[in-house]
């Protein structure tokens, strides 16, 4: 049964959300308890999953009982199975969090469309991290792209639709270079399965030096405009300003990160790190992931509107991802892998505090905010913990991660790594330098006669935002069973 | 062979070409229309039969019937 | 003049469209024997119900086939393909298994052959027309 | 030069194929109106697709249906078919929602012109 669970977790999702209109027909209210099960069930069996994995290794599924190279092979390694059981638990929260939140947001007809959307990507985006199929990542991808705009759009307001369609037209223009390149991949090794692409592409480089490398430039372009990648990110403000907010938290928490997970896997597995270090693209990752780091911080300087901010945020923090994976050591990849599971944690709980934020005050602008951290203490002391964690304050996770991705620049060597540390340092004193004024403005602002009263807000939105506070504290507190899961999966990515 | 297919190709690409340039929406589209189905016989001369049936039903067929419904609901000049 | 009111047209129509069924009911049933298969037949059989739609009136068409149906023909389009694949599962392989299942594989070049192929295929080209009939639907009624 | 060309002469279809990629490219980024940058992402992805089938081009080859009895003789790849067939029913389902949002975009802003919907955006904000 066991070996079973990678294409059980994708299809109960994916089942699940063609499940939805059919249960909307006999009873409307059920929606949200059956979606709940089956992403708690994915999840449960996600973790049950990855201790498999942990204790014994990959798991190899072949769809259909076909062999690779011809059939469809799923592999659940440990990059894999860590990312499915961040996708589903965050998932999960976020669909306890929309419960109350969407009857704001969206419209009553549009309800149940948004649990099957989530359904649908949870499901496309596990089906993403687990696949080892070149084609098959690709079409997953493809779904993943399309339920994005799709869960902005839904809010049908001037501001979503126009976002959700400038999303879509940015995230299609990346789907042509990604199908490219596999075209491209398959033309020289004649496979589509990535370990035996991988092992034929070190065979036929020296003949094919320009199609490898085109095919990477077009996987790095691809790939980075759905991941928002700095120069390629000018999609993601609007969009994640003008979606609700359970959709924000899914798409910065999670979507942009299986992007980033599927450029990892077809980088290092199909080219090994040996061709990956002699080409230059390795350079110009890194250039775009430092100017990333640096103008994402820059530009949330200056943005009045608190959902603004924190995508911008996003934008420095993926490039701290990228920086990690192409500066290629065993410390700083493993500080990326990290950063993933820290960062989807916190953005996801930034976006839902902004939601609960909207829900009460009914503005996002962060000159009226002045003293809600008096009127909603918990949800302004989890904003805090955030945007303590983004900054990299140790005990909480966002230093571990940070930390790893400095040593990893300064194991990177030479003056190019110092440079890489400095400019850490530098966006972590901007992060500061953008998040303090919210917080100060929400605890000492405002009147201040304004009594203390607690959340009034409904228990389902706060517990999601307490959870999620309280794993960014533990993470940073015990950071042991993550950080030894990234680092197996960082070797194994290097070929150690 | 080759000479049809260059000429198919030439077209094809002229076809595109027009398609974007054209200032006339509907005319675009049935441009569009027209490059699909060149497509399709392409692909059939590519010995491809089951992607030139599915090209000429999904791109001729339906994506010009959704382009067209949308333009009679939007307007028809840029 | 409007489309609505030409009578010879309509007559047409009426005489086509059974003829572009039973060939888009063709390609699905023939997927795995030449080209084509669910996508394109699901296709053709769209195009003939939006043929009558755009002849007739889309409100005549809805009727025929309201939202709440095509959303509910779309999901039973896609568990039926699930489905078929966990019956993969259940007699021990993995999923989509073809050959174990009990679905006799028949002689190649048959109507019947290919065990599961057809009857995926059958799931497809339900639920691709159905979608394109109520994209259509959604893209011109008025709001 | 010589050597050049005959490759040239065997591999048009990749020339064109690239062609037809840049156009379509390019429409998408710079054409303002909204059916315009739908028509190119349509004409870029049925370039990859057309890159695709001539990847499985076999010199002389028939096509891969296998009819009744055995057949010999060379026959075309039919792998990328069949992944080219998924590749149609993505585009088609983009273009499908890109249309959608369309209609709702008119709707909203009552035109079609993609700077003109960023201007008016920017004065609501």
């Amino acid at each position: 049964m066991i070996y079973q669970l990678p294409v059980l977790i994708v299809v109960q999702l994916l089942l699940g959300s063609f499940l939805m209109p059919i249960v909307g027909r006999i009873r409307n209210q059920l929606i949200p308890h059956i979606s709940l099960f089956l992403m708690g069930l994915a999840n449960v069996f996600s973790i049950i999953l990855l201790f498999r994995v942990v204790r014994e290794g990959n798991i190899h599924y072949h769809l259909g009982n076909w062999a690779p190279p011809w059939g469809i092979e799923i592999v659940a390694d440990l990059l894999g199975a860590y990312m499915a059981v961040i996708i589903t638990g965050i998932s999960f929260l976020v669909l306890v969090f929309a419960w109350r939140d969407i009857q704001r947001e969206i419209n009553y007809a549009l309800r149940g469309w948004f649990y099957t959307l989530v359904l649908l990507i949870s499901g496309a985006m596990v089906g993403m991290v687990l696949t080892n199929d070149l084609f098959n990542l690709y079409v997953m991808v493809e779904i993943v792209s399309l339920c994005g705009p799709a869960l902005v759009a839904i809010r049908n307001n001037r501001l979503a639709v126009e976002a959700g369609f400038k999303y879509l037209v940015m995230i299609a223009l990346g789907s042509g270079p990604i199908l490219f390149g596999i075209a491209l991949i398959y033309m020289i090794t004649g496979h589509l399965n990535m370990t035996f692409a991988g092992q034929e592409v070190l065979n036929v480089i020296h003949e094919y030096p320009r199609v490898a490398l085109l095919a990477q430039a077009f996987f790095i372009v691809g790939f980075g405009v759905k991941a928002a990648l700095f120069p390629l990110h000018v999609w993601l403000p609007d969009a994640y300003t003008s979606a609700p907010s359970p959709s924000s938290a899914l798409l910065a928490g999670l979507a942009a990160k299986v992007y980033i997970v599927g450029l990892t896997r077809v980088l290092f597995n199909l080219y090994g790190i040996d061709v990956l270090a002699t080409t230059p693209l390795f350079t110009i990752l890194k250039v775009m992931a430092v100017a990333g780091i640096i103008m994402g911080s820059i530009m949330a300087l200056n943005q009045k509107d608190i959902k603004r901010l924190v995508a911008y945020s996003s934008v420095a923090q993926i490039g701290y991802i990228f920086l990690g994976l192409s500066l290629a050591t065993g410390f700083s990849v493993t500080g990326a892998i990290l950063h993933i599971l820290n960062h989807a944690l916190i953005k996801s709980m930034m976006f839902l505090c902004c939601g609960v934020i909207i829900y009460q005050k009914k503005t996002s602008n962060v000159d009226e905010l002045g003293g809600v951290g008096k009127e909603f203490p918990i949800t302004m002391i989890c904003f805090g913990i955030g945007a303590f964690a983004m900054v990299g304050i140790p005990m909480l996770n966002g230093f571990i991660s940070k930390w790893y991705i400095s040593l990893g620049a300064l194991e990177y060597g030479g003056l190019a790594g110092l440079m890489y540390l400095l400019v850490i340092i530098i966006s972590s004193l901007l992060n500061g330098l953008y998040y303090l004024p919210v917080l100060i403005k929400a605890f000492l602002g405002g009147d201040s006669q304004k009594e203390t009263v607690f959340d009034k807000a409904p228990i389902t939105l706060i517990l999601p935002i307490v959870i999620l506070a309280a794993g960014i504290i533990i993470l940073g507190l015990l950071p042991f069973v993550p950080l030894q899961i990234a680092a197996d999966a960082a070797q194994h990515l290097l070929g150690q | 062979m080759a000479i049809l297919d260059l000429l198919l190709l030439s077209i094809l690409v002229l076809c595109a070409l027009a398609a974007v340039r054209t200032r006339d929406l509907l005319g675009a589209v049935i441009i569009y229309a027209a490059y699909s189905l060149l497509m399709a016989i392409i692909w059939l001369q590519l010995g491809s039969p089951d992607v030139a049936i599915t090209e000429a039903a999904l791109g001729a067929g339906v994506t010009t019937i959704l382009m067209i419904a949308t333009i009679s609901k939007t307007g028809r000049y840029e | 003049m409007r489309m609505q009111e030409i009578l010879i047209l309509k007559i047409v129509v009426r005489f086509v469209i059974p003829f572009i069924q039973v060939y888009g009911f063709y390609v699905i049933t023939a997927g795995h024997l030449s080209p084509g298969g669910g996508f394109a037949g699901g296709t053709i059989v769209a195009a003939s119900m939006v043929l009558y739609a755009l002849t007739f009136d889309a409100s005549q068409g809805l009727e025929k086939l309201s939202h709440e149906r095509a959303s509910l023909f779309e999901s039973l389009g896609a568990i039926w393909y699930v489905a078929l694949g966990f019956l993969g599962i259940l007699v021990g392989g993995n999923f989509l298994t073809n050959g174990q299942i009990g679905i006799p594989l028949g002689t190649p070049g048959y109507l019947i052959s290919g065990g599961l192929i057809p009857l995926l295929s059958f799931g497809i080209g339900i639920k691709v027309a159905v979608t394109v009939v109520s994209l259509y639907y959604s893209l011109v009624e008025e709001d | 030069m010589a050597e050049a060309l005959a490759a040239l002469g065997q591999n048009y279809f990749f020339y064109y194929a690239l062609i037809l990629f840049m156009v379509g490219f390019y429409t998408t980024l710079s054409h303002s109106n909204i059916l315009k940058k739908i028509i190119g992402i349509n004409i870029m992805e049925t370039s990859i697709f057309l890159f695709f089938v001539a990847l499985g081009y076999v010199e002389g080859g028939q096509a891969p249906i296998m009819g009744r009895g055995a057949e010999g003789g060379p026959y075309m790849n039919p792998l990328p078919s069949a992944l080219i067939l998924t590749g149609i029913v993505v585009s088609v389902s983009i273009t499908a929602f890109a249309l959608a949002l369309m209609v709702k975009l008119y709707h909203f802003y009552g035109t079609l012109d993609a700077d003109e919907i960023v201007m008016l955006r920017g004065e609501r904000q």
